[in-house]
C-alpha cells in the first residue's frame, strides 16, 4: 500500500520540482508563476480547439515514439527520426504533386503510405548498414539527419520548388500548395483536429500489437534481448534488425506526411533546417517513447505531456511575453527530474522493504 | 463582414492600437525579425505590442497568430513568408482583425490582410556599386545562407551592382544553413584566401563572417538591420528595413474602414529601404556622393538594379 | 579546380579544417573517455551550448579570455556533477537523461542569451599564437602551428587522453568498469567512482569544446552549436573509440566541409549544387566506416547502469 | 526474529570481547567460521541458518543442488551480499565484509562461477586491475608481469601476462583467476564451479595446483556438482538442500550414491540405463566436412560420419578441438568450405540456414545455455516457443495465439517438471538447471529427427542431470538420431552407442560405447594413440 503511495508519488514530486523550477525561472523573468502555469494549462487544455492543438501537435511524437519502441526494443538505437520524417514527407510531396487529381479517398491513404515508404527507406539504409556492414546505427542515424537536411532544400529549391517562388526569385524553400484532394480532412469543423490523429492513434496500437501480438514482433524482440539466442533458434538476426528499423523509419515517415497534409500548411516549407520542417519531432518523438518506458500505448499519453508543453509554451511565450526558450529549458528538467526519480522510487520501495516496514511475503506471493 | 463600418481606433489601453507580432526568428537577432519589431516601434502612433519570436514551425506560428486575433489584437503581423496557408485559415474567422503578412508580393485575395515585401535587390546594388569602389583586388566575396528569400534578392542585386561598378569577379557561398555560425566564419576566411578584400553577407549567422572581416580588417556591409554594432569600424553601410512606412500607410488604409487587401514594397524610392552609413568608416572622397547619386537614380527609376 | 591546388588555397584549407575540427575533438575525447567507462552522453550538445554562452559571456563582461575558458570549463564540470549524480548514482536511463540535458542546455543558454545579452555583441577571439621555429616551415606552419591555444591544447590532449586511459591505473578502472563492471568490482574498483569521475572529465571537455567554439567565433547566438555536440558523439563511434581514431574523425569531418567551403568560394561548386555538396561530410563520413568495414567493438558495459544485486 | 538487522555485528563483537573462546569459536584451526547465516531474496530464503567452518589447510567443498544456496553463501563471505542474519569470524576474529575491496583486503580470494575477467585486458591488467601500482599514476605493468611469471612458476600456472584474455582457451582464464587470487595473497580461496567448463585434463590439472594451495596452508571452498571430483579432492563436504545445512561428511565416510541422495533427498540413478536397440536408417550424414575457425586456422578438418536413427554419437574431445565449430556448422550457425556436404535424413542441406535445417527436423541444444540457449528476459512460455513461434499451431490469422501457446508451455513445465512458479515467470529467475530444462523441454517437443546436444549437463544439478538423461534415452528409443557432444566423459560413455574422439580438427577414432574405457578415450583425446578411424 505505502509502497503505491511511493510508486505514484515519487514521480509526482519530480514533475512538481521540475514546476517548482520553471516557476523560479519565471519570477527571476519578472512574470508571476501562476499566470504562467494558467497561461500553459490554457494554451493546452483551454478550449476545445486547443485541446485539438495539442493533439495535433502530439501526433508526429506518437509515431515516431512508437517507431522508437520498435527500433529500440529491437535493441537498435534510431536516433534518425528527424531524417526521417523529412523522407517521408518528401515522399508523400511528391507523391502529391504527381498525381493531384486522384480523389481524396484514393490520395489521402495514398500520401500517407508514400510517407511510410519514404521514412522506411531512410530507416532501412542504417539498419541493413549495421545488420550487413556493421556500421553503428548512433553514427549512420545521425549523419543520414545531416544528409536529409540538405537533400531537403535540395529538392525545395529544385526540382519541386514552388514555381511561384522561382518566378518572384525569393526562392523560399517550399513547394507550392499541394492538392486538397491530399489535405487530411478535419474531424471537428472549427479545430485543427484533423484524421492524421487517430491515424497515429492507431499506428501505435499497430505498433504494440506487432512487438506483443505477432510472431514478428516476436523475433524482433528475440532478437533485441538475444541475437545469439535467436539466431541459434532460427531467426534471421540481420533480416530482423533492418525489419525495426525499416518499420520504425516507416512510421516517421507518416508523421512526415502528416505534417505537410495535416498540421502544417499543405506544402513543405523548411528554413534549411530539419527542425524548420519537423519541429524536433525526430528528437521529441525519443524522448516522449522513453518517457513511456518504450511501450507503444503509453507513448500515447507521454506525446500528449509532450505536446501539452510545446502548445502551452506558444501561450506561454504569447501571454507573459517570455522567451519560448523558458519552455525548452522547462522541458529538459522535466526529462532530467522524472527519469531520475524512477530509480529513486525503485530504491525507496526497496529500502522500506529491507527495513522490515513491509511484510516481506507481501510482494513475493506468500513465498516465505 | 465589418467591412463598411470603420473599426475604432485602438482597443488598447488608453485607445491604443494593439499589434502583434508572429516572427521565425529572435526579435533581437539584428536581421529579419528585429527589423519590424524596430519598425513598429517606430510608428508614430501609441501602440500596445505583443510578440511572438523564433516561431519558425507554421504549426506554432499558427496558434499564436491565432491567439493573438482571438486575444482582441487589432492587427496581427505574420511576419514570414510560410506563414501564407495558416492565413488562408485564420483571417476569414476574423474579419474585424487586420492582418499583415509578408514578405509577399499578393494578398491571396483575403479582404483583411495587407502584404509587404522588400525590394532588397535595391539596397543590395547601392551596396554592391560601393564595395566596388573600395576593393583593390576586385574580388568580392558574400556569405549567405540558404540561396533563398530576400537573402536571394539582396545578393543578386549586390552582384549587379558591384558588377555594374567595376568589380571584377563577386563570389558567393552559401553555407548551407541560417543558423551555423561557424561555416559562416570559415566561408568569410575562404574568401579572404582568395583575394577578397570586401565583404558581405545576409542572414543571422553572418554574425561570425563579420567577426573574421572584423579581424581581417576587411570592410563589411549589412543588411535588413544596421549591422554596425558587429564591427564599428569596418561595416561601410547597412540596408536597413523600414516597414513602418507601409505599416503606416496600412494602418492608415484601416482607419478608413479598408482592413486589407493590397500588397505593399518597401524600396528607396518610399523610404521603406534605407542606406544607412557608419559615419565611423571614412569613404573615399566621392564614392558616398556617388552611393547617393545611385540611390536618386534608383529612386527615380533611371538606374535597373538589374533584377 | 587548378585553384584549388594553390599551395596558399590548401594551407587555408588545412587550416580551416583544423579550426572547424577543434571543438569536435575536444568534445569527443571527453566523451570517448566517459564512454570508455560506459556511460553514453547525449548531452554533450547542451552542455557546450551552455558553457559557450558562460564563455562568451564572462568574455563580455570582462574582456577575460583565459577566464572564459576556465569559465566553460567550469560550466562543463557542474553538467558533469548533474549529469553524474543522475546516471551513476540514480542509475537513471543514460540515452533520454542525456537528451533531457541537451534540451536543458539548449533552452536555458538560449534564454540566457535573450536575458543577458540580446543582440549578439562581437567580443575578443582567441588570438593566433605562432610556435617558436614551427610557425617559420613554409606553408605548413602556417596552417598547423599558427593556431591558437585551444587548438592546441587540443591536439595534445589525443596523446594525453591516449596514455590516460592506456597507461595509469585510473585509465586502467575506466576501460574495465566500461567493458566489465561486475569484474572490477569484484577486485574493489568503485565503479561508481570511476565512472563519476570520467564523466567530469568528459563534461568539461565537452565545456570546454564550448569555449573553443565560442571564442574561436567572438560572438553567440542561440543554438550556436547547430548540433555540433551530436556529430562529437558519432566521431566516439567513427574512432572506435580511440583517442587517434577520434582524431582522424574529427580532422575528416573538418576537411570535407573546409574543402565544401573553399570550393564554393571559388566557384568550383556551383551555387546551384550548393545543397548537394552540404552532404559531403555526412556521406563520406558513412562511406568510410563502411569501406573501412571494421568490426569494432562497442565497450560492453555502455549504457548500461551497474548494480552489485 | 525481525529481519534486517544484522545480528552478527553484535553477537560477533560481543563474543569476541569475551576474553575466553568458546570451543567452536576462534579455534587456531578453523580460518573461517560462518554461523547462522540467513539471507532471503523476495521469494525465497536462499541460506536459512548456515554454519560452515574452514580449516586450514584443507579443501572444504559446498555441495547441494542448483538453487540450494551455495553461491548465495561465499558471495557473503566475499562481501558480495549483506546477510540478513549470522556473523562471520575470520582467523578467529569476527569479521563485517562490506565489499569485496574487503574481502580482498582480508586475504579472502574468490574465482565467480562465471569469469571475472575484462575479456579486453590483458592478463597483467586484469591482474593489476584493483591493485596499487607502485608508479602511481600509472600502471606498473612490467612488475606485475614479473611477478605472475613467478607466481606461476610457484605454483605451476602457466599464463602469458601479456596476451589479451579473450584470445584466452576457457582453461587459461581459469588459469588467471587463480593468479589473481594468488597475486592478492589469498588465504582463503572460495572456487565456485570452477570445473564446470574445464575439459577432463583441465580439471586434472586444476586439481594439482588446488591441492598445493591447501597443502601450503591455505583454506579452500570448493562448489561443484560433479560427484567423483567432490570425492578425488575435498578433505570435508558440506552438503545443502534448500538453504538449509543438511549433513557434513568426508569422502571416506561417504559414497557418491550417498551424497547423491543427501543432495536430492531420493536415490539418484548414477548411469542412465540404455536399452539396445536396432540401428535404424542414417538421418545424419556429414562428409568431408572443413570448418574455418575465428581465427581463419581450420576448425574442423576434412571428417566425414554418420547418425543413425535410434542412435546416439558422443563426441568427446578435450575442448578446442573443433567439437564447438561441428555443432554450430550442423545447427547452420556457421559456413563451411566447399566441398563439405551435410545432409538430414537424405537432403542436402549445406547451404541451408538454421530455421531450414531446424523445419527438417533438426533439434538443437546449443553449448552455451543463458547466450544461445534461452532468452533470459522472455517467459518462460516465450522461451518454449522461441523456435515455434510461427507455426500454425501457435498463431492464427497472423496473431499469435496465446491460448494455445499458454497451454503447450504449461504442458511442457508439467512434463518436465520445471520448476518455476508459472509459466508468465521470467526465465532469468529460473536455476540453472530448469533453464536447462526449458530448453529441453522446447526442443523435444519439437520431435526432432535429429538432435544435436552440445553439454547438456553443464553446471546443472546432478538430479537434473539424471532427468535430461532419461530423456535423452527415450528421445533415442523413438527413433531420433542424437549427436551428443560433451566433455564430461562419465556423459558421454553413459549414454553414447558410439564416441567419436576429435583431436586438432579430426575424428581421431570411433569407438562403440560399450566397450570403450575411460582411460583409452582419455588418451585418443590426448592424441596419443593413432587409430584409424572405423565406423
Ligand atoms: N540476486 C538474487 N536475487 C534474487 N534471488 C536470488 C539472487 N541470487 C540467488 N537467488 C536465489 O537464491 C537461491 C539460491 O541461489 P544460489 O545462486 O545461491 O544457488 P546455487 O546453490 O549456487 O545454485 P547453482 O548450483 O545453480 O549455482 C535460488 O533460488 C536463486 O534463484
Ligand atoms: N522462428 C520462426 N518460427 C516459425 N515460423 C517462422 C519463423 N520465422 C519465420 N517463420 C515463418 O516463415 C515465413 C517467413 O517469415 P517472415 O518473412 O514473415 O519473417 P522474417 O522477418 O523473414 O523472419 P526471420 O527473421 O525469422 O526469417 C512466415 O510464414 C513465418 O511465419
Ligand atoms: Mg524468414
Ligand atoms: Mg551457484
Amino acid at each position: 500500500m505505502l509502497k503505491g503511495v511511493i510508486g505514484a508519488l515519487v514521480p509526482l514530486l519530480a514533475a512538481v520540482l521540475a514546476f517548482a523550477f520553471g516557476a523560479t525561472m519565471l519570477v527571476a523573468l519578472g512574470a508571476s508563476p501562476l499566470a504562467g502555469l494558467d497561461a500553459m494549462l490554457d494554451g493546452a487544455f483551454g478550449s476545445g480547439s486547443r485541446i485539438a492543438a495539442t493533439a495535433v501537435k502530439a501526433t508526429p511524437l506518437i509515431l515516431v515514439g512508437a517507431g522508437i519502441t520498435i527500433a529500440f526494443r529491437t535493441s537498435v538505437i534510431n536516433i534518425g527520426g528527424e531524417g526521417q520524417i523529412i523522407a517521408g514527407a518528401l515522399m508523400s510531396t511528391v507523391v502529391a504533386l504527381s498525381f493531384p487529381d486522384l480523389p481524396a479517398v484514393i490520395l489521402v491513404p495514398l500520401v500517407l503510405l508514400s510517407g511510410a515508404v519514404g521514412g522506411g527507406i531512410l530507416g532501412a539504409i542504417p539498419g541493413a548498414l549495421k545488420a550487413y556492414a556493421s556500421v553503428n546505427e548512433i553514427l549512420s542515424t545521425i549523419m543520414l539527419n545531416l544528409v536529409m537536411v540538405q537533400f531537403m532544400n535540395f529538392l525545395l529549391r529544385g526540382p519541386i520548388m514552388d514555381p511561384f517562388e522561382l518566378e518572384a526569385g525569393t526562392r523560399i524553400p517550399q513547394t507550392q500548395r499541394l492538392s486538397d484532394n491530399a489535405a487530411l480532412p478535419t474531424m471537428i469543423e472549427g479545430t485543427r483536429l484533423h484524421v492524421g490523429v487517430p491515424v497515429a492513434i492507431a499506428a501505435a496500437v499497430a505498433a504494440y500489437l506487432i512487438l506483443w501480438r505477432t510472431p514478428t514482433g516476436f523475433r524482433l524482440r528475440a532478437v533485441g534481448h538475444s541475437p545469439e539466442a535467436a539466431r541459434a533458434a532460427g531467426i534471421n538476426v540481420k533480416r530482423n534488425i533492418t525489419l525495426a528499423m525499416t518499420l520504425s523509419g516507416s512510421l516517421g515517415g507518416i508523421a512526415g506526411a502528416i505534417l505537410v497534409f495535416g498540421s502544417e500548411g499543405q506544402r513543405m516549407v523548411t528554413d534549411g533546417s530539419a527542425a524548420g520542417f519537423t519541429g524536433s519531432a525526430g528528437f521529441n518523438g525519443i524522448v516522449a517513447a522513453l518517457f513511456g518506458g518504450l511501450h507503444p500505448l503509453w507513448t500515447i499519453p507521454s506525446a500528449m505531456l509532450f505536446g501539452a508543453l510545446l502548445t502551452g509554451a506558444t501561450q506561454l511565450q504569447r501571454v507573459l511575453q517570455v522567451p519560448a526558450a523558458l519552455a525548452v529549458a522547462l522541458n529538459g528538467i522535466i526529462v532530467i527530474f522524472v527519469i531520475s526519480s524512477t530509480p529513486v522510487r525503485g530504491w525507496l520501495q526497496r529500502s522500506l522493504a529491507d527495513s522490515g516496514l513491509f511484510n516481506r511475503s507481501s510482494d513475493s506471493a506468500g513465498a516465505d | 463582414g465589418g467591412d463598411d463600418e470603420a473599426p475604432a481606433s485602438g482597443s488598447g489601453e488608453g485607445g491604443a492600437l494593439r499589434v502583434a507580432i508572429v516572427a521565425p526568428s529572435a526579435s533581437d537577432d539584428l536581421a529579419f525579425t528585429q527589423s519590424m519589431v524596430d519598425s513598429v516601434n517606430a510608428l508614430e502612433r501609441d501602440v500596445e505590442l505583443s510578440i511572438t519570436d523564433g516561431t519558425f514551425i507554421v504549426e506554432d506560428a499558427a496558434a499564436a497568430i491565432r491567439g493573438y486575433a482571438e486575444d482582441g489584437n487589432d492587427v496581427v503581423i505574420a511576419h514570414g513568408t510560410q506563414f501564407g496557408a495558416s492565413l488562408m485559415e485564420i483571417a476569414p474567422d476574423f474579419p474585424d482583425v487586420t492582418f499583415v503578412w509578408g514578405t509577399a508580393s499578393d494578398t491571396q485575395g483575403l479582404a483583411n490582410v495587407f502584404a509587404y515585401a522588400p525590394a532588397a535587390d535595391q539596397g543590395g546594388y547601392v551596396n554592391g556599386s560601393i564595395a566596388a569602389a573600395l576593393t583593390k583586388t576586385g574580388v568580392i566575396g558574400v556569405v549567405g545562407p540558404i540561396e533563398a528569400g530576400d537573402a536571394v534578392a539582396y545578393i543578386n542585386g549586390f552582384k549587379a551592382g558591384a558588377l555594374a561598378g567595376g568589380a571584377s569577379e563577386v563570389n558567393v557561398t552559401y553555407t548551407g544553413s541560417f543558423g551555423d555560425v561557424a561555416l559562416a566564419a570559415e566561408a568569410a576566411e575562404a574568401h579572404l584566401i582568395n583575394d577578397v578584400d570586401v565583404l558581405t553577407g545576409t542572414a543571422q549567422m553572418v554574425v561570425g563572417a563579420v567577426g573574421v572581416a572584423a579581424d581581417a580588417g576587411v570592410p563589411w556591409f549589412g543588411t535588413q538591420a544596421n549591422q554596425t554594432s558587429l564591427a564599428p569600424s569596418l561595416v561601410v553601410a547597412s540596408q536597413v528595413y523600414h516597414w513602418e512606412v507601409v505599416l503606416e500607410e496600412m494602418l492608415a488604409l484601416r482607419d478608413s474602414g479598408v482592413l486589407g487587401g493590397q500588397a505593399f514594397e518597401v524600396n528607396l524610392a518610399n523610404g521603406g529601404l534605407v542606406i544607412e552609413f557608419n559615419d565611423a568608416f571614412e569613404l573615399p572622397a566621392g564614392v558616398r556622393d556617388a552611393a547617393e547619386a545611385l540611390i536618386e537614380g534608383i529612386t527615380n527609376g533611371t538606374v535597373d538594379t538589374g533584377s | 579546380m587548378g585553384e584549388f591546388f594553390t599551395l596558399s588555397v590548401l594551407v587555408a584549407t588545412a587550416a580551416s579544417a583544423i579550426r572547424l575540427a577543434t571543438p569536435y575533438l575536444l568534445a569527443s575525447l571527453g566523451e570517448t573517455v566517459g564512454q570508455r567507462s560506459g556511460v553514453l552522453n547525449l548531452g554533450v550538445d547542451g552542455v557546450m551550448l551552455l558553457s559557450a554562452f558562460f564563455s562568451y559571456w564572462t568574455v563580455l563582461e570582462t574582456g577575460n579570455l583565459w577566464l572564459a575558458v576556465f569559465v566553460g570549463l567550469a560550466v562543463g564540470l557542474v553538467m558533469g556533477l548533474l549529469y553524474g549524480v543522475i546516471t551513476v548514482f540514480l542509475k537513471a536511463t543514460q540515452g533520454i537523461s542525456g537528451i533531457g540535458i541537451f534540451i536543458f542546455g539548449l533552452g536555458l543558454s538560449d534564454l540566457l542569451f535573450r536575458r543577458l545579452v540580446g543582440t549578439p555583441k562581437p567580443v575578443r577571439r582567441l588570438p593566433n599564437v605562432d610556435i617558436p621555429i614551427l610557425s617559420d616551415i613554409p606553408h605548413l606552419g602556417a596552417a598547423l602551428f599558427q593556431r591558437n591555444l585551444l587548438t592546441y591544447l587540443a591536439f595534445v590532449l589525443v596523446p594525453v587522453t591516449a596514455l590516460l586511459l592506456t597507461r595509469t591505473t585510473f585509465g586502467l578502472n575506466i576501460r574495465s568498469v566500461g567493458e566489465n563492471p561486475q569484474a572490477a568490482d569484484s577486485l574493489g574498483v568503485s565503479v561508481e567512482r570511476t565512472r563519476f569521475v570520467a564523466i567530469l572529465i568528459g563534461n568539461s571537455m565537452a565545456g570546454l569544446a564550448g569555449a573553443a567554439l565560442v571564442l574561436q567565433l567572438g560572438i553567440f547566438q542561440p543554438n550556436l552549436t547547430q548540433g555540433l555536440g551530436f556529430i562529437a558523439v558519432a566521431l566516439v563511434y567513427f574512432g572506435a573509440w580511440r583517442p587517434i581514431g577520434v582524431m582522424g574523425g574529427a580532422l575528416l569531418y573538418g576537411l570535407v566541409n573546409a574543402t565544401v567551403l573553399h570550393w564554393k568560394a571559388l566557384g568550383i561548386i556551383p551555387v546551384s549544387d550548393s545543397d548537394l555538396a552540404n552532404m559531403a561530410p555526412a556521406v563520406l563520413t558513412i562511406l568510410a566506416l563502411i569501406i573501412v568495414a571494421r568490426r569494432v567493438h562497442a565497450p560492453s558495459a555502455l549504457t548500461k547502469p551497474f548494480t552489485r544485486h | 526474529m525481525p529481519v534486517g538487522i544484522p545480528q552478527w555485528v553484535s553477537t560477533g563483537a560481543g563474543r569476541f570481547a569475551g576474553t575466553e573462546p568458546t570451543d567452536t569459536m576462534g579455534s587456531d584451526e578453523n580460518i573461517l567460521e560462518m554461523r547462522g547465516i540467513t539471507k532471503a531474496f523476495p521469494g525465497v530464503v536462499a541460506n536459512d541458518n548456515v554454519d560452515l567452518d574452514v580449516r586450514y589447510g584443507e579443501v572444504h567443498t559446498l555441495l547441494g543442488e542448483n538453487g540450494a544456496g551455495k553461491s548465495t553463501l561465499v558471495k557473503i563471505l566475499f562481501g558480495l551480499y549483506q546477510p540478513d542474519e549470522g556473523s562471520i569470524h575470520l582467523r578467529g576474529e569476527p569479521i563485517a565484509i562490506a565489499s569485496p575491496s574487503e574481502a580482498i583486503a582480508s586475504r579472502i580470494g574468490m574465482i565467480h562461477q562465471h569469469f571475472m575477467l575484462v575479456p579486453t585486458l590483458t592478463v597483467a591488467e586484469n591482474v593489476a586491475l584493483g591493485t596499487r601500482s607502485t608508479r602511481r599514476p600509472f600502471t606498473d605493468l612490467d612488475v606485475v608481469s614479473r611477478r605472475i611469471s613467478e607466481i606461476s612458476e610457484e605454483h605451476g600456472l602457466a599464463v602469458d601476462p601479456s596476451v589479451e584474455v579473450r584470445r584466452l582457451a576457457v582453461g587459461e582464464r581459469q588459469r588467471v583467476e587463480i593468479v589473481k587470487a594468488l597475486y592478492r595473497d589469498a588465504e582463503l580461496l572460495i572456487l565456485d564451479e570452477p570445473t564446470a567448463v574445464l575439459t577432463p585434463g583441465e580439471v586434472d590439472d586444476l586439481f594439482v595446483i588446488l591441492r598445493r594451495m591447501a597443502d601450503d596452508g591455505r583454506g579452500l571452498i570448493f562448489i561443484s556438482h560433479k560427484l567423483r571430483e567432490v570425492m578425488t579432492l575435498s578433505d570435508r563436504i558440506t552438503v545443502l538442500r534448500n538453504g538449509k545445512v543438511v549433513g557434513n561428511t568426508t569422502p571416506a565416510e561417504t559414497s557418491s550414491e550417498q551424497l547423491a541422495q543427501m543432495m536430492v533427498g531420493r536415490t539418484v540413478r548414477l548411469t542412465p540405463e540404455k536399452p539396445l536397440l536396432d540401428e535404424g536408417h542414417a538421418r545424419l550424414s556429414v562428409e568431408n566436412l572443413t570448418i574455418h575457425g575465428d581465427r581463419e586456422t581450420v576448425a574442423v578438418n576434412d571428417i566425414s560420419f554418420e547418425v543413425r536413427s535410434g542412435e546416439i554419437l558422443g563426441i568427446a574431445g578435450v575442448s578446442g578441438n573443433g567439437q564447438r565449430e561441428l555443432a554450430e556448422a550442423i545447427a547452420g550457425l556457421r559456413g563451411v568450405e566447399p566441398g563439405s556436404s551435410i545432409r538430414l535424413d537424405g537432403v542436402d542441406v549445406t547451404g541451408d540456414d538454421t530455421r531450414a535445417r531446424r523445419d527438417r527436423g533438426l533439434g538443437f541444444i546449443p553449448e552455451e545455455r543463458m547466450r544461445d540457449g534461452a532468452i533470459a528476459e522472455f517467459t518462460v512460455s516465450e522461451n518454449l516457443v522461441l523456435v515455434d513461434h510461427g507455426s500454425d499451431r501457435f498463431t492464427s490469422r497472423g496473431m499469435l495465439a496465446f491460448g494455445a501457446i499458454g497451454q503447450h508451455s504449461r504442458k511442457l513445465v508439467d512434463e518436465f517438471a520445471v520448476k518455476t512458479p508459472g509459466i508468465d515467470t521470467p526465465t532469468s529467475s529460473l536455476s540453472g538447471g530448469n533453464i536447462q530444462k526449458v530448453i529441453l523441454a522446447r526442443e523435444l517437443s519439437a520431435s526432432p529427427t535429429v538432435l544435436l546436444a552440445c553439454q547438456p549437463t553443464r553446471g546443472v544439478d546432478i538430479g537434473a542431470a539424471e532427468y535430461i538423461h532419461t530423456r535423452l534415452i527415450e528421445q533415442r528409443s523413438i527413433g531420433t538420431a542424437t549427436i551428443l557432444i560433451s566433455e564430461d566423459l562419465d556423459e558421454v560413455l553413459g549414454l553414447a552407442d558410439r564416441v567419436a574422439v576429435m583431436y586438432e580438427g579430426h575424428i581421431v577414432a570411433i569407438v562403440h560405447g560399450r566397450s570403450a574405457s575411460r582411460d583409452q578415450i582419455g588418451l585418443l583425446m590426448a592424441g596419443v594413440v593413432e587409430q584409424t578411424p572405423s565406423s
